[in-house]
């Protein structure tokens, strides 16, 4: 692959417009409470875009790893409230990655359905009765 | 057939047609005007002019004294759809690698953006001078279909051109094809219709500038 | 769709794949198909209920790229989740059966599917004779109309198959046509690309899975999302086209910093497709962040289009010839013209009859 | 013999030549020729626009020498041009144009209109659509010698005036002279005060002169009516007594169309060059002066102005000379508006003065010699062409105007150094 942009060549592509739709989406988190999440995937990202745009994030005070169908990432950035969720599959390989503003990202929970088999689950163990889920 | 597959016949076929059309009719058209000869004038020269043919053909591009405020319309109109058109035309990197693919020849464009305001600010000026044309009494007076014909061949070129570059109306190969169609159709009717005048310009601008420069007279 | 059977979720969770999993499963398939994440949970609802289609899988004028890329696709990543949801009962070069079996597996899954099995179809169909395709004696026409016939839908998967492809470049000596030239009454999707790219594939049957049905196409025939929008618009290079900064060379200043390759022959304008999104190769590259133009394989003509190397905006015709004939002929008739011109002029000097001042008015 | 329809479409074919071919093939229709022309601009009226003006001779050009037009004639999708459109073109080309040349300075692609309009009238004039007034004045000047009718007698009833106010004697039929001085029949009628003048400077200047029995007429009807052939036959008695009495040089008067005629369509009507040089009274008085053989004393204290007739200047290229021996002679000289090459015309060149078709419209449109002489403010104005004169004369009477018009020779025979 060849050198895609020298030093003294100012880069002009979309990293800028995606941090403004970041600060957008943050104010519209605090003010309604209404998450974003942005597919890194849908744009159009030369090598230096994403370099930018991770640079420019920086790296945050939670980092958490989901176990499902391979490995997904998921770390707040230097700005609380925006997370880069980053999904791979068995072999390590990424196959999306999402900037998500909110709270929490969708993922990190626990789902319902997850928790009703926790429940199964730990009264099999114990031996105990459940009627919870048909 | 797909838009690709228009384009590609107006990059193709299209293009030669066109062109050969265009080159035939420049040729018999020029063939037409001299072939009418011009006597020898025998008077006797002026031994100094400040006038010539030669400095007609620029000198004429400038407004001569109070003719400016008369026809404001016409004049800056002129001036900005005839500068925005060349502009568009020559320092567009698409049109000068056309040209490098004629002729070989090659030189540097102009950023998209430079080229962009040339080509709305020339399509503006259309839009004013063909107002100019339906509410000025002379104009309106000497206008016939064919006026309104040259003046729809010249927007349509810029006009889709624009909307290809902007990829508005309808997706950006067929407003391509779209647009080659249009400059072909402006290259056929050049030698037939009054905008035969980019040509011819150069020639009656030549003659009108030796008649008065023999006598004296820079025009 | 098989009507029976387990629902997508159902196996996913007999896989052992926890809902978060499965959500994580939704927000991956919502980006292959670029829909926006908001889409998720929809995506979600809909596989919850969703079950396995059976496949069949034609090949006919074709170079079995489609197949490789598709096999190529990240395996054993979420594609390979989703082939494993549906049944591919028949593909002639991934099938362990052969002979009369295979064939006696595609007029099976045409009985049992009757009306819901997805038909895939790769490689042109020659119309000029019927031998010089033929799979198992029948010929490709053949093949396909029968095949076609109980189909839900038919999905075209690359250029040959969408368009006619490399078999149909001029002078075409087998007559090769595509799909939708000859199936008229069945809904057509093509997935143009030579080879397209696997998550296109797999989006579409993605899409299918989930929503039961093909998604908006556009004029010809593509699935809007992949195909919406052009290479040049997605592409990381765009802002050097709008500088008017380009590479001359492929080996020199330029192209070493990675500036716009139009003047090198780049179709990226006149090509929808999602290569500069999607890339190629789990996401590595795609053919112009590797230093080379976009050659438009996606796109219908493409291979007629005119030299690959010669910028989009050149001619490519016999200008110079038919220019060259034009002006030999303008200056036979501008001669023929120019001498009745004089002979006419010369012809009125002749004619002129001296003006004497009784000639200056009109006498009755 | 007759006038007639195909003498004059045949003239159009004669007349058009690769200047017109080119000029009718570059016209965009941009409407400027009419912001230049004074019949346009004072009375708003677009059928004065000059190009217009020509419409008859285009179609003529296209449907005789361009294929598409000669096409378009055989098919009937363009119609051949009628007597009867040329009858309706004949104020168009003859009153509502006075060749005074603005517009062919203005076009932005180089049309020489004026040059088309003096073609055309070959056309037209052939066809019988020349004015009365124009046709009389032709009739005259042919039979007579002068469009006035002026006759030797009259000119030597002048001659003898002008000895005996000045006490020299006027040289006729002199050979071998320097200068062979001609008059027009303003001068010899109107402005007696020419010939004395022209006697007294040139006499000064040591210079020899003579007048000719045969040619004393400069003025030239048939280029004004358009009908070279009768041109002709008028220059060619200046050429004939220029050549017979061997004069180094003719002094075209003070007359604008008068230079034309003999200075720049002389020759080619003729079809020879001249061996001998024509020069415009201007041109000579500045070479004496430049020669230091016209000394002037004292100075005219009025304020006044120049009015640059188009034919000498526009379409002479003698603008600088009066500028010269003005700025020695006058003070207060103040240049008009749009002074020099860019001049508005008096109204009545080009023949529309002896066509009395044409003389409300002429009046019309001296509103802009008006206007510039009142933006001015003087009272004194001051020109080199006796036509010019006359026909602003009237036209100040019209609009009761107290201007003062005066000839420039004669203003500088008035400040003879004769010491």
């Amino acid at each position: 692959m060849p050198s895609i942009n020298s030093d003294d060549e100012p880069w002009r592509g979309n990293a800028l417009p995606l941090l403004n739709e970041i600060r957008h989406a943050l104010e519209q988190l605090l003010s309604s409470g209404e998450t974003t999440v942005i597919d890194l995937g849908a744009l159009p990202m030369g090598p230096q875009d994403e370099a930018e745009l991770l640079a420019a994030l920086g790296t945050g005070e939670v980092d958490a790893t989901i176990n499902a169908g391979g490995p997904s990432s998921v770390r707040e950035t230097a700005f609380h409230g925006v997370w880069l969720v980053t999904h791979r599959n068995e072999l390590d390989e990424i196959v999306a990655r999402f900037v998500e503003v909110a709270f929490v990202p969708e993922l990190l929970m626990s789902q319902p359905e997850d928790v009703a088999d926790s429940i199964a689950a730990l009264a099999k163990n114990l031996g105990v009765e459940q009627n919870i889920r048909k | 057939m797909s838009a690709l597959e228009l384009l590609t016949w107006a990059r193709g076929d299209g293009l030669a047609i066109a062109l050969a059309i265009c080159a035939f009719g420049i040729l018999l058209r020029l063939f037409e005007i001299f072939s009418l000869g011009r006597k020898a004038d025998l008077s006797r020269p002026r031994e100094t002019s400040p006038g010539s043919g030669w400095r007609t053909i620029f000198s004429r591009s400038l407004p001569p004294p109070g003719l400016l405020k008369r026809s404001p319309v016409t004049y800056i109109g002129g001036y900005v759809f005839h500068i925005g058109f060349a502009l568009t035309l020559f320092f567009f990197v698409p049109h000068i690698e056309l040209v490098r693919g004629l002729t070989g020849l090659s030189w540097p464009g102009l950023p998209m953006q430079v080229v962009d305001i040339a080509a709305v600010a020339a399509i503006l000026a259309l839009f004013a001078v063909l107002a100019s044309r339906l509410t000025n009494p002379v104009k309106r007076y000497l206008s016939g279909f064919q006026d309104y014909l040259a003046w729809l061949l010249t927007l349509l070129p810029l006009l889709t051109g624009y909307l290809a570059f902007h990829h508005v109306v309808a997706d950006y190969t067929l407003m391509l094809a779209l647009h080659v169609l249009s400059v072909e159709l402006l290259l056929v009717a050049l030698p037939f219709t009054k905008l035969f005048h980019t040509v011819s310009v150069f020639v009656s601008r030549w003659y009108n500038g030796d008649i008065f420069g023999r006598k004296g007279v820079a025009s | 769709m098989a009507s029976n059977g387990p629902t997508i979720a159902e196996v996913l969770r007999q896989q052992g794949i926890s809902r978060r999993g499965f959500l994580k499963f939704c927000a991956t398939t919502a980006s292959l198909m670029a829909l926006p994440p908001s889409m998720v949970p929809a995506i979600a609802a809909a596989l919850e209920n969703a079950r396995r289609p059976s496949v069949i899988w034609l090949s006919f004028q074709e170079c079995t790229g489609c197949t490789e890329s598709l096999t190529r696709s990240h395996s054993p990543s979420i594609e390979g989740l989703i082939l494993d949801q549906v049944s591919l009962d028949y593909h002639h070069t991934l099938q362990a059966a052969s002979g009369t079996a295979a064939e006696a597996a595609r007029e099976a899954a045409m009985r049992e599917n009757a009306g819901k099995y997805l038909l895939v179809v790769d490689g042109s169909i020659p119309l000029g004779n019927a031998g010089y395709s033929t799979i198992a004696g029948i010929s490709n026409l053949d093949m396909l109309k029968e095949t076609a016939a109980g189909a839900a839908a038919v999905i075209a998967v690359g250029t040959c198959a969408a368009y006619g492809g490399i078999p149909a470049a001029l002078p075409n000596p087998t007559g090769a046509v595509p799909v939708s030239a000859i199936i008229k009454d069945k809904p057509v999707l093509n997935v143009p690309g030579c080879p397209p790219i696997p998550v296109v594939i797999t989006g579409v049957l993605a899409h299918f899975l989930t929503f039961g049905g093909l998604p908006e196409l556009d004029a010809l025939g593509r699935p809007k999302a992949f195909y919406g929008e052009s290479i040049h618009d997605r592409c990381y290079r765009r802002p050097f086209y709008d500088q008017g900064k380009f590479a001359e060379t492929f080996d020199d200043e330029g192209a070493r910093k990675g500036w716009c390759l139009f003047k090198l022959g780049c179709k990226g304008p006149v090509t929808y497709n999602a290569c500069a999104t999607t890339k190629w190769n789990q996401g590595v590259s795609f053919p112009i962040q590797s230093g080379h133009g976009c050659l438009g394989c996606s796109e219908p003509g493409f291979w007629d289009a005119g030299p690959f190397y010669k910028a989009l905006s050149m001619p490519i015709g016999p200008v110079k010839a038919a220019v060259g004939a034009a002006a030999a002929a303008g200056v036979a008739a501008g001669v023929a013209v120019a001498l009745r011109n004089r002979s006419a002029k010369k012809g009125a000097q002749a004619a002129h009859q001296k003006v004497t001042v009784d000639d200056l008015e009109q006498k009755k | 013999m007759s006038a007639t329809y195909e003498r004059g479409m045949n003239a159009f074919k004669e007349v058009l030549d690769a200047p017109i071919a080119s000029f009718f093939s570059s016209c965009v229709h941009c409407g400027l020729c009419a912001e230049a022309c004074l019949f346009y601009t004072e009375t708003g009226d677009p059928q004065y626009t000059p190009i217009h003006k020509l419409e008859p001779l285009r179609r003529a050009w296209q449907q005789e020498y361009t294929l598409l037009g000669k096409l378009a004639r055989l098919t009937g999708l363009a119609k051949p041009v009628t007597d009867a459109e040329l009858a309706e073109w004949s104020p168009l080309v003859y009153d509502s144009c006075t060749l005074c040349g603005r517009c062919s300075v203005v076009c932005p692609v180089g049309n020489d209109i004026t040059y088309m309009v003096r073609k055309m009238r070959e056309g037209m004039s052939a066809a019988g659509h020349a004015p009365e007034g124009l046709v009389m004045a032709t009739t005259r000047a042919i039979q007579s010698g002068s469009p006035a009718g002026v006759k030797w007698v009259t000119v030597q009833a002048q001659i003898k005036h002008v000895e005996a106010e000045f006490g020299f004697k006027v040289p006729v039929n002199l050979e071998n002279a320097d200068y062979l001085v001609l008059m027009s029949s303003w001068e010899i009628l109107n402005y007696p005060e020419y010939l004395g003048a022209v006697g007294r400077i040139l006499n000064k200047a040591g210079a020899t002169w003579t007048l000719a029995e045969d040619a004393y007429e400069a003025t030239n009807s048939g280029i004004q009516i358009g009908a070279s052939d009768l041109a002709r036959e008028l220059v060619g008695r200046i050429v004939n007594a220029a050549e017979r009495l061997k004069v180094k040089c003719v002094i075209s008067p003070e007359c604008g169309h008068a230079y034309t005629a003999i200075r720049w369509e002389g020759p080619n009507l003729m079809g020879r060059p001249f061996g001998f040089e024509v020069k415009h009274i201007l041109e000579v008085l500045d070479d004496l002066r430049r020669e230091g053989r016209l000394k002037l004393k004292g100075t005219l204290d009025t304020p006044l102005t120049y009015h640059d007739p188009c034919q000498i200047s526009r379409r002479g290229g003698v603008y600088e000379q009066p500028r010269t021996l003005l700025n020695q002679l006058a003070p207060q000289f103040k240049e008009m508006s749009d002074s020099g090459v860019m001049n508005w015309c008096c109204g009545g060149g080009g023949g529309v003065s002896a066509n009395e078709r044409a003389e409300p419209l002429r009046m019309t449109v001296f509103k802009k010699k008006k206007a510039q002489i009142e933006e001015l403010g003087v009272k004194t104005m001051v020109t080199a062409c006796a036509n010019c004169r006359v026909v602003m004369e009237e036209a100040l009477e019209h609009y009761h105007m107290d201007v003062e018009m005066l000839g420039l020779t004669e203003l500088v025979a008035e400040h003879l150094d004769e010491s």
